[in-house]
Formats: structure tokens, sequence, C-alpha cells
């Protein structure tokens, strides 16, 4: 069972998830690309990492289960890198999205919920 | 072995023909090797009284060779399928040969649209030559066409042609082919596409040359034009509408 | 509750609990139903790079709030599941509530930020699931996990009683794992569709 | 208890007061496994005749289109599409995965493994009971106005996601929610199967002394939890298309059809190998035990088993070929798509050696068995054809496609089923079943079968595409010389249907009059052949401990040719 390691201090990982969070709030406020990134999803990471780690007891747990749920985000990441070549772009080769750069000869549209 | 059954009339189809039969080739000879050796296995060590089976755990080196060399072969030959279709593959819809002409096909439910070029060989100007269920084409001439669909999925599928291409709303999908024999031939929509699926045919005409062309287009234009679609299906070998038979005529007649 | 399980749930082969491992499967699970749907919200978004434009109406005081929220009462879930551990069921089950209390508090704000949304007369502001296909996700996205954390409430609210009798300590494990979890979906929900402009 | 079962089974949905000990309890509110297994047993093989009977209907309209089918009633345009589709939604979702996965699974897992029950009963039970809600939720789709929905089993949005589209406006929903249900149902039993085999063996049992039909029943629902997450998002994404008017698949507001595809078919290719390992997994236990050998080579299967199921996540792009993906893509898909032959070879391959050497008595199972590898076979290698993009560009939606497939799914769903029927019928009820009748069953079967599908592969490269009600607006293929072809598959169709009869027949009154089954009728070496036939709850009096592998065959040394996994000693 769990209790055979000792107890990380819960109410210190949680002050520090807070301060993660308003760096997470503040940075993207700066407006600059980069920052925003790093700060929003960089930190996202982060307090997975600490929520996982010490709420979940992940580091106390057997080491597959990490690798279970690595496993899982490694199958996204190919589900994400297979779909990104269609999905993610607006054209290709022998292909365009012709909504997006609006070429379409023949397309009904969507207005209000309805189809005209 | 296509060519026996729909014979080809563009010039990309005798190499997909040719990768059938290659393909043919190579796994009817695992099939019937495989089926061979089962089948022997099967003779030759049924239960017989007072012989008793061999314990072989397959785990030795000695004894995995004997599925293991096998299957580097199919490996070997994998690779030779897969640098013959990445080669046609590239040729039939990755490359775009110098257009001739170009039409626009438009799928709806349930019925294809053709837009023509017109004799300025350019889309979306003022002669272009729409026509429904029917479109024609040049002998030896390189055209592009541009997919498009006006509501759900369908798929741009003529036979003859070895060609197939989904059309996809919101989405111009072009390709190309160049019919290298006269003749008359069905286009299909190959996508369930709702209700009418079963009812989305058209035909495409392959002219031998300019003059037989620009007489179709010129009816067209003139609304005399007949349209060989409709002609076609008047003189089908199959009748398929009558409920008047009963079923064990019908079965009998069959035959 | 009380009935008597099998025998075989008591073995463990693996080393983890059976309860637990269930757990950890489940959320592997849920990474790829949530991750499946964040993931086609990355593909469209970089696909339309004018969403950034629509991403301005959301509230980002009321989700940072939420996900203070969330976080402090994943703290509470943990401290529940401590005092279980070491048979303080009267703590525990304080802490559980508390923990539903953190819930509750997500779900008004949740309301709050919906309502502002869906019921205002200035179309302006009117973002319902239909304006675009960015909003489409903002309402399926955030009101899976809204789901997501009424069941997490109703599931706690359950074995709390339980657990002042002293019943299936060991679950309150199991709620909290989950409980993290729908947490650290928010900490991703929350960037993707607030702050990310 | 059988047919009870089924007309029963719609109560099991809707809650009840505690009822005592009775008949009911017993068999509708179980949580022992056993139940529940043949429960899930029931209903898939229920659904198999509705889904049957769906394929009479379609086949006789395209033999004799426009005719009244007998039993049936004429087959218009809609109702056609509506057939095919549950056809094929039917017999994936509600006939191989129940019984494949969901049947054998809990039937087989806990006693092949040696413990008493699952970890999670009353999961378990919850489990089929949301399985059932789905088939009622199916049921009622095509009771709704405008019939049941017709966008084929793969349902491509916008025509699913659009009522003006679809024509079949809560047809199409209550599809959906069916199919979301039944992925909820399997999502939970899953987890269960995976639980119990990993935390719950028998002491002594090591990782390579497991089954190999429940290592493939665990990696497949290993494989179903992980391909099914996106789908399942990408289910509600779809019905809120349909319910709500929102766009994420509709091009028209800002969606992308494409999207949907990659997430169908993301799950949809694994879901493949999902229904293909449990039936492999049964083949390797009938094929050893009938041939009284070890397994060849279990830890190369096993590996070649891990290495098929993670290649099945990285093909499935070859469905799309050229369904508007970008064309570079095919390429990569190619590649990989060619690749998963080559574990797979490897599994057959192993499987065939595993025949070498062997003491081969052709008892019903065996002859389901092998007939299972050779149809597979041949649905394996057309398969080479259609992973090539180049060829697939015509052979894409055509009857190729559909021959391939059934020549797979068939083997897997059909033969495997009745495979492990015939092998563990004597476990499940404590009788045997008829030996002749069993043997006329499998070669009415399996002729018809081949006399269906092999026609099909000739006219799909005659160019006759799918989904086609009628072929009379196709002149090239409405030819008398197709015709013949499209009779003669029907007929053989007709003519497997009237076997199953014989199956009927043998089943049922083999439950009651059949010779009594031994513990051990097949001198099989597994858990569950150390218990009586059928097992009583709880399943073993002591629970085992386990001493070596499932396959010890004809072990030189030993008196008798199978030696037992819970023998201590030589016997």
């Amino acid at each position: 069972m769990a209790g055979a390691h000792a107890h990380p201090n819960y109410v210190k990982i949680w002050a520090l998830l807070l301060v993660l969070l308003v760096v997470s709030i503040i940075g993207p406020e700066l407006g600059i690309p980069w920052l925003t990134l790093l700060t929003a999803f960089g930190i996202a990471l982060v307090k997975t990492y600490y929520v996982a780690a010490y709420f979940m007891h992940l580091n106390f747990e057997k080491k597959y289960v990490w690798f279970l749920l690595l496993i899982s985000t490694v199958l996204l990441g190919v589900f994400f890198f297979g779909v990104a070549g269609d999905v993610m772009k607006a054209d290709g080769q022998n292909w365009q999205d012709c909504i997006s750069n609006n070429t379409c000869a023949e397309q009904q549209r969507y207005v209000d919920g309805q189809l005209r | 072995m296509i060519e026996y059954f729909v014979p080809g009339a563009s010039t990309y189809a005798g190499d997909i023909d040719f990768l059938f039969d290659m393909i043919t080739i190579i796994v009817g000879f695992w099939f019937v090797m495989v089926l061979a050796v089962m089948t022997y296995f099967m003779v030759r060590f049924r239960r017989k009284e007072g012989v008793r089976a061999a314990y072989i755990s397959g785990d030795p080196h000695s004894q995995k060779k004997w599925t293991h060399y096998p299957h580097y072969s199919v490996i070997a030959l994998d690779v030779v399928i897969i640098v013959f279709t990445v080669m046609v593959w590239v040729d039939v819809k990755q490359t775009l040969p110098q257009a001739e002409d170009k039409i626009r096909v438009v799928g709806q439910q349930w019925s294809w649209f053709f837009i023509h070029s017109g004799p300025d060989g350019k889309l979306g100007t003022e002669d272009d030559i729409s026509n429904v269920n029917d479109l024609h084409v040049k002998k030896d001439t390189v055209y592009h066409f541009e997919l498009e669909s006006r509501d759900v999925l369908h798929n741009f599928s003529v036979p003859a042609f070895r060609l197939r291409q989904d059309t996809i709303p919101g989405r111009t999908i072009t390709g190309w082919f160049e019919p290298n024999k006269t003749g008359v031939y069905d286009i299909q929509c190959a996508e369930i596409c709702g209700y009418g699926h079963g009812i989305m045919g058209a035909t495409i005409v392959v002219h031998e040359d300019q003059q037989s062309y620009d007489a179709a287009m010129e009816s067209i234009r003139n609304r005399t034009y007949e349209s060989d679609y409709q002609k076609r299906l008047q003189k089908m070998t199959v009748s398929t509408a009558s409920n008047s038979e009963s079923f064990t005529d019908k079965l009998l007649s069959s035959f | 509750m009380s009935m008597q399980g099998p025998l075989a749930t008591s073995r463990s082969a693996t080393g983890i609990p059976t309860g637990r491992l269930a757990v950890w499967w489940l959320l592997a699970s849920e990474i790829f139903i949530f991750g499946g749907l964040i993931a086609c919200y990355i593909l469209y978004r970089l696909n339309n790079p004018w969403w950034g434009g629509e991403a301005v109406f959301t509230k980002v005081p009321a989700g940072a709030f939420n996900t203070f929220v969330l976080l402090t009462s994943s703290l509470f879930i943990v401290l529940a599941h401590d005092a279980a551990e070491k048979k303080d069921f009267d703590r525990a089950f304080k802490f559980i509530w508390y923990t539903i209390g953190g819930g509750l508090v997500f779900l008004l704000v949740k309301y709050y930020e919906y309502s502002s949304k869906l019921f205002t007369d200035d179309p302006e502001l009117l973002k319902t699931p239909l304006t675009n296909t960015y909003w489409s996700f903002y309402y399926t996205a955030t009101g899976l996990h809204a789901l997501h954390v009424i069941g997490g409430m109703v599931i706690m609210a359950l074995i709390s009683f339980d657990l002042r009798k002293g019943f299936n300590p060991h679950r309150v494990e199991l709620i909290g794992l989950y409980w993290h979890f729908v947490d650290i979906v928010w900490i991703f929900l929350f960037p993707l569709l607030y702050i990310a402009k | 208890m059988g047919q009870t079962t089924v007309t029963h089974d719609s109560h099991a949905a809707h809650g009840h007061d505690h009822h005592e000990q009775g008949f009911i309890m017993k068999y509708f509110f179980s949580t022992d496994h056993k139940i529940i297994g043949l429960q899930y047993m029931f209903t898939g093989m229920f659904m198999a005749i509705v889904g049957g009977y769906f394929a009479y209907a379609f086949r006789m309209q395209l033999a004799f289109p426009g005719m009244e089918v007998p039993l049936y009633g004429t087959v218009g345009p809609g109702e056609y599409n509506m057939l095919i589709t549950n056809h094929g939604s039917i017999m994936i979702f509600w006939v191989a995965m129940p019984v494949l996965i969901a049947a054998f699974g809990n039937i087989l897992i806990p006693l092949m493994i040696g413990c008493d029950d699952m970890v999670f009963p009353r999961l378990n039970r919850l489990s089929y009971q949301i399985f059932l809600l789905s088939v009622v939720v199916l049921f009622m789709s095509f009771f709704v106005q405008g019939g049941g929905f017709g966008g084929a089993w793969t349902s491509y949005p916008p025509l699913s996601a659009v009522a003006e589209y679809n024509l079949t406006d809560w047809g199409a929903s209550l599809w959906l929610i069916a199919v979301a249900l039944e992925f909820v149902a399997f999502l939970i039993g899953g987890i269960n199967f995976v639980t119990t085999s990993m935390n719950a063996r028998a002491p002594g049992m090591r990782m390579t002394d497991i089954p190999m039909v429940v290592w493939m029943i665990v990696l497949a629902s290993i494989m179903f939890m992980a391909s099914v997450g996106p789908l399942i998002a990408g289910s509600i994404m779809l019905l809120m298309d349909q319910r709500i008017g929102t766009t994420f698949f509709v091009p028209s507001g800002g969606g992308d059809p494409i999207l949907w595809q990659h997430l169908f078919w993301f799950f949809g290719h694994p879901e493949v190998y999902v229904v293909l390992l449990p039936a492999l997994g049964i083949v390797a236990e009938i094929m050893t035990t009938f041939a009284r050998k070890k397994l060849f080579g279990y830890k190369t299967i096993l590996y070649t088993t891990f290495a098929t199921g993670g290649l099945a996540f990285v093909v499935w792009a070859h469905h799309q070929f050229i369904a508007g993906i970008d064309p570079r893509m095919a390429n990569i898909f190619l590649v990989t798509t060619l690749l998963i032959s080559i574990p797979i070879a490897e599994i057959l391959f192993s499987y065939i050696a595993t025949l070498y050497g062997g003491s081969i008595e052709f008892r019903t199972p065996m002859l389901w068995a092998l007939g299972f590898l050779i149809t597979f076979l041949l649905g394996g290698v057309t398969g080479i054809y259609l992973g090539s993009s180049a060829l697939d560009i015509y052979f894409h939606d055509s009857y190729f496609v559909v021959a391939h497939f059934h020549y797979t799914f068939f083997p897997i769903a059909i033969i495997g089923m009745f495979a492990g029927l015939y092998f563990w019928y004597p476990k499940m009820f404590g009788r045997m079943m008829d030996e002749t009748l069993g043997k006329i069953h499998f070669w009415g079967t399996i002729i018809p079968f081949n006399g269906i599908f092999l026609p099909l592969f000739l006219v799909g490269m005659a160019g006759q595409h799918r989904r086609i009600y009628n072929f009379q607006h196709f002149p090239d293929l409405a030819t008398a010389d197709l015709q013949g072809i499209r009779v003669f598959a029907t007929v053989s169709m007709v003519t497997m249907l009237l076997f199953q009869f014989v199956f009927a027949y043998n089943f049922f009154v083999s439950m009651f009059k059949g010779e009594k089954a031994p513990a051990n009728p097949w001198k099989s070496n597994t858990l569950e052949w150390t218990v009586p036939s059928p097992p009583p709850h709880g399943n073993f009096a002591e629970l085992p401990t386990v001493y070596r592998g499932p396959y010890e065959y004809s072990v030189p040394g030993n008196k008798e040719d199978y030696w037992p996994q819970n023998m201590p000693d030589r016997n």
C-alpha cells in the first residue's frame, strides 16, 4: 500500500502549484508569443508533473504505471501527427481547402445552424 | 487480369493492371505454398494408433529457422511490392502532367454535374459548358479534373480508367487522366452518399477526334443533346424492375 | 456494500492493489478520450488562427479561479486519503466534503460563465455552441469536463458515508486519483481555451 | 435455458427490486463470470441471427432486384442502406466483440488463470447491462421515423452529421448512441479483463504460463481501450453535430469531414485486430489440444502479437488512401501496412509449424480451427492488394474489399466463434455436442461461405462498387454475366444460412439430451479442464497452483500425452 513511503508535504506542493498558476496567467499577459507558449503550456506540463508525481503518488508507484501513461500519450502523439497532414493544413499536394480561401465553385453554407 | 473484366481505357490503366498481376503472382505463390504445406502436415501427421506426437517447443534457433526463413522472404517480397506501388502511386496521384484541357466534376445528391472548360481551355469563364450525367472527353488528351462536392462525400470512379477519388465538400482535389481508347464507360459514385447512392451513375464518352467532341458540345449548348447515359440505360441487358414473376420462376430463369 | 467479494480481488500478482490498478487503466482510457478531443481542438486551432480572436471573449479570471479551486480540492482529497490511511475517518470524511464543496464552487463559476455567454442580450457577447467551431469546442470540452466533475462528486458523496463507518477506506485513494486526473485535464483546458489568444 | 435467456434479456436492462435468489436472480442479475459470459454469448448469437437476416434480405435484393423477398418484403434504396449499415455494425460491434472478447473472455479468463471470479464481478454485470441497453437502443433506431441509419458502419460525415443529407434524423443519432454505449460497456469489461489477468493469476503462474487465448483477449482489450478513446470523443462531437447543429465535421460550417475518418479508422483498424486476436487465441488452444503438440514458439508468437498490436495503430490511413488525404501520406501508410504482414505471417507460420510432428485428430473443433487458418490466410493475402495504395485506386469501395474483409471477419467472428463453442461447449453446459452434426455443420458452412465470397472477388475485379441496392443504373455492371455471379453468391448464402439450423438443433438438443461431459473430455492441459463440467459457483474447490506452461503435450517420459498445468508430478 501507499503507506509504506514517506508522505510529501502536500501543502507545500499545493503552494508551489499556486505560484505556477500565477505565473501561467501573468506570462501570456505580456503578449510575447514564445513567452505565452512557454508559460501557458510549459507550466501546464510542470503542474501536471507535480500533481501526478505527488498528489497521485506516481513517484511511489511501480514504474509500470508511468510506462502505461506515457504509452497512452505517445499513441495520442501518433494520432496527432498522422492526422495533422490533412486536418491541420489548408492545402497540400493536389488539394486545397477551398472554404478557408474562398475558392469553392460549388458550396452550400450553414447559416444560423440551417443549411442554405 | 483486371483487363479481362474491364478493358482499360486510360494511360495508367496498364500500370495498375500490372501491379495486380504482380501481386497475384507473389501472394498466389505463398498462398499455394502454405496450403500445400498445411495439407501435407494434416495428412502426414493424422492420428495413428500407437504413434505419439513429437515434443517440439519451437524455441531453439534450429527449430525457429523454419518459420523465420519464410518470413524473411516475406519481407523481401514486401519491399518489391512497396517499390512498384510507390512508383505507380506517384505517377497517378502525386504528379500532374501538363494539362491539355480541364474539367470540373461536382458531386451532389444524387447525380454528377460536369463542367467542360469550353474552347478556351479554362474553367470559370463564360464559355464553360455544363452538363448533368454525361462527361465528354477527347482521346489522347491529358485532362486535369477538379473535384468538388456540394453536400456530402462522393467518389468519382471510372473503372475503365482505373480512377477513383473521393470528392469532399469544402475541398478542391485535382487529378489527371489521359483516355487512350474511345468508347462509352460508366462513372460511378463509390462512396455512400445517402438514399440515392444506388442511382448515382453517369457516363463518360471518349471521343475519337475534335469534330465529334465539338458536335457533342454544340448540341449541349443548343439543348438538343440526347443523353448517352439515358440511352445506355434503356439498352440494358438485364431487366431489373419486374415484380410480376414468382420467386421460383426468377430463380430458375436466372441460371 | 458489505457483499463478500471474490477471492480474486484480493490477489495482487503485479504488486499494485487491484482497485488502484483498475483506476490506472481507467485513467489511461480517459487520457485517450480527453486527449482525442484536445488533439482535435489543437488541429483545428492551428488551421484557424482567427480563433484567437474568439478566445478573447472567455473570462480568464473565472477560469483562473476555477483552476485554483480544483487545485485546492485536489489538496483536500489527498489530505482525506492521508487521514483515511491513518484511520482518522472523521477527518477524512470532513476533507471529502471539502472536496465536494470545491467541485460545487467550480460548477457555480462554470454556470456563471455559461450563462453570461448564453443568456445575454448583447449580440457581441452572445456565444452559443453554434456561433462557430471554436465555441463548439469550448462547450464540448468544458461540458465533458464538468460532467466528470459531477460524476466525481456523486461518487465521493457515496463513499464518504461508508467511510465514516470505516468501510472501504482504500476507496478514498481511488476517487482521489480520479479527481487529480480531472484536475489535470482542467490544467490543460485552461491554457488551451482561455489563455492562448 | 438458452432460448429463455434471449427472450427475457430485455428485462435485465431495467432495475428490479431485490428478489430472492430465484431463476431471475441467478441468470439475469448474477455476478458469476460464467453466467455473464453466457449472457454475452446468447445476446451475441441473437444479434448474429438479426445480422444474418439483414444480410439475407439485401443479398436477395441484389440477386433478384425489385422482388419481394420472402420473409422480408421489398427492399427499397433507403432500406437497403439501412440493412447494410446495420448488418455491418451488428456483426462487428454486437456479434464479434461480445462473443469473442466478452463471452469467451468472461468464461475463460478466471477459469484459465485459476481464480474464483473476475476481480470486479459487479462491474462485470454493469458492463453487460450497458451492452444490453445498447442493443435496445439499436433496435429503437430501426423503428423511429425515417427508419434506421443508412450511412454505412463508417458513418462518414457530413452524410451522418446532417439530417437533411441522410434523411434518418433520429435513426442516425440512436445508432450513434448505441455504438457509443457499446464502447463504454467494453471499456468497463476490458478494464476488468486486464486487471483480472494481471493481478489474480494463480500462484506459480508466470507470464509465459498464461494460455495464449487469455493473452490474446487481454491484448485485444488493451488495444480496444487505446484506440476507442478518440472515437468516443469523436462520437460526442458527431452527436453534437446531429442534435445541436454544431459543425465539427460539416465543412460548410468550418469543420472537416476528414477528421472523422481519421478518428474512426484510428479505432477501426485496431478493431480488426481486437477481434482477430481472441480468435487466434482460441485456435491456438484447439490446435495444440487436437494435435497433441506444444505450441510452436510460444514466445515468438507472443512477441509478434505485441508487434502486430503496436503496428496496428500506425496503419489506419490505408482505409483512406483515396478518401482525400494528402497523397504523400499514403506512402507512409503503405509501408506500415505492408510491414504488418510480417508479424502476422510469422504467427500463421508458427501455427502451421505446430501441426508438424503432431498426432492430429480431426474432431469438430479442430476442423473449425483449421478452417479458420485457411480462410483467414486468403483474407490476409488479399489484404496485400488493398494495402498497395496504387491498386487501391481501383479497388477502393469495390466488392473486392467486401470479399476481402469478409474473408477476414467471417473466419474471425463466425468460424472462430464456432471453434470455441464446439471446444468449450462441454465446459459451458456439461454435455457433449453431437460430433456428426457438428461436422455436417462445418462443411455446410465453410463450402457455401467460399461460394459466397470467392465470386465477389470476381465482381470486384469487374469494377462493381459497394452499397448499391440495384445495379440497373450502371450499364457496365448490369450484365447477365455479373447478375449470374450475384445469384450464385446469394444461393450460396441462403444455403449457408440453412445449414445453421443444423447447429441450432445440435446446440439446443445437446444442452439437454447430450452425453454427459467428463471434466476433461479433450484431455487438455489448461486449468479450466481440471474442474467439473459445468464448473460450480466459485469454480475451484481448492484454488490451484500452477507448475508449468499450458501446452505440455506429449512430453517424453510421461505416461499420458498431456500434463495439466496444476499437476505437481509426472503422470
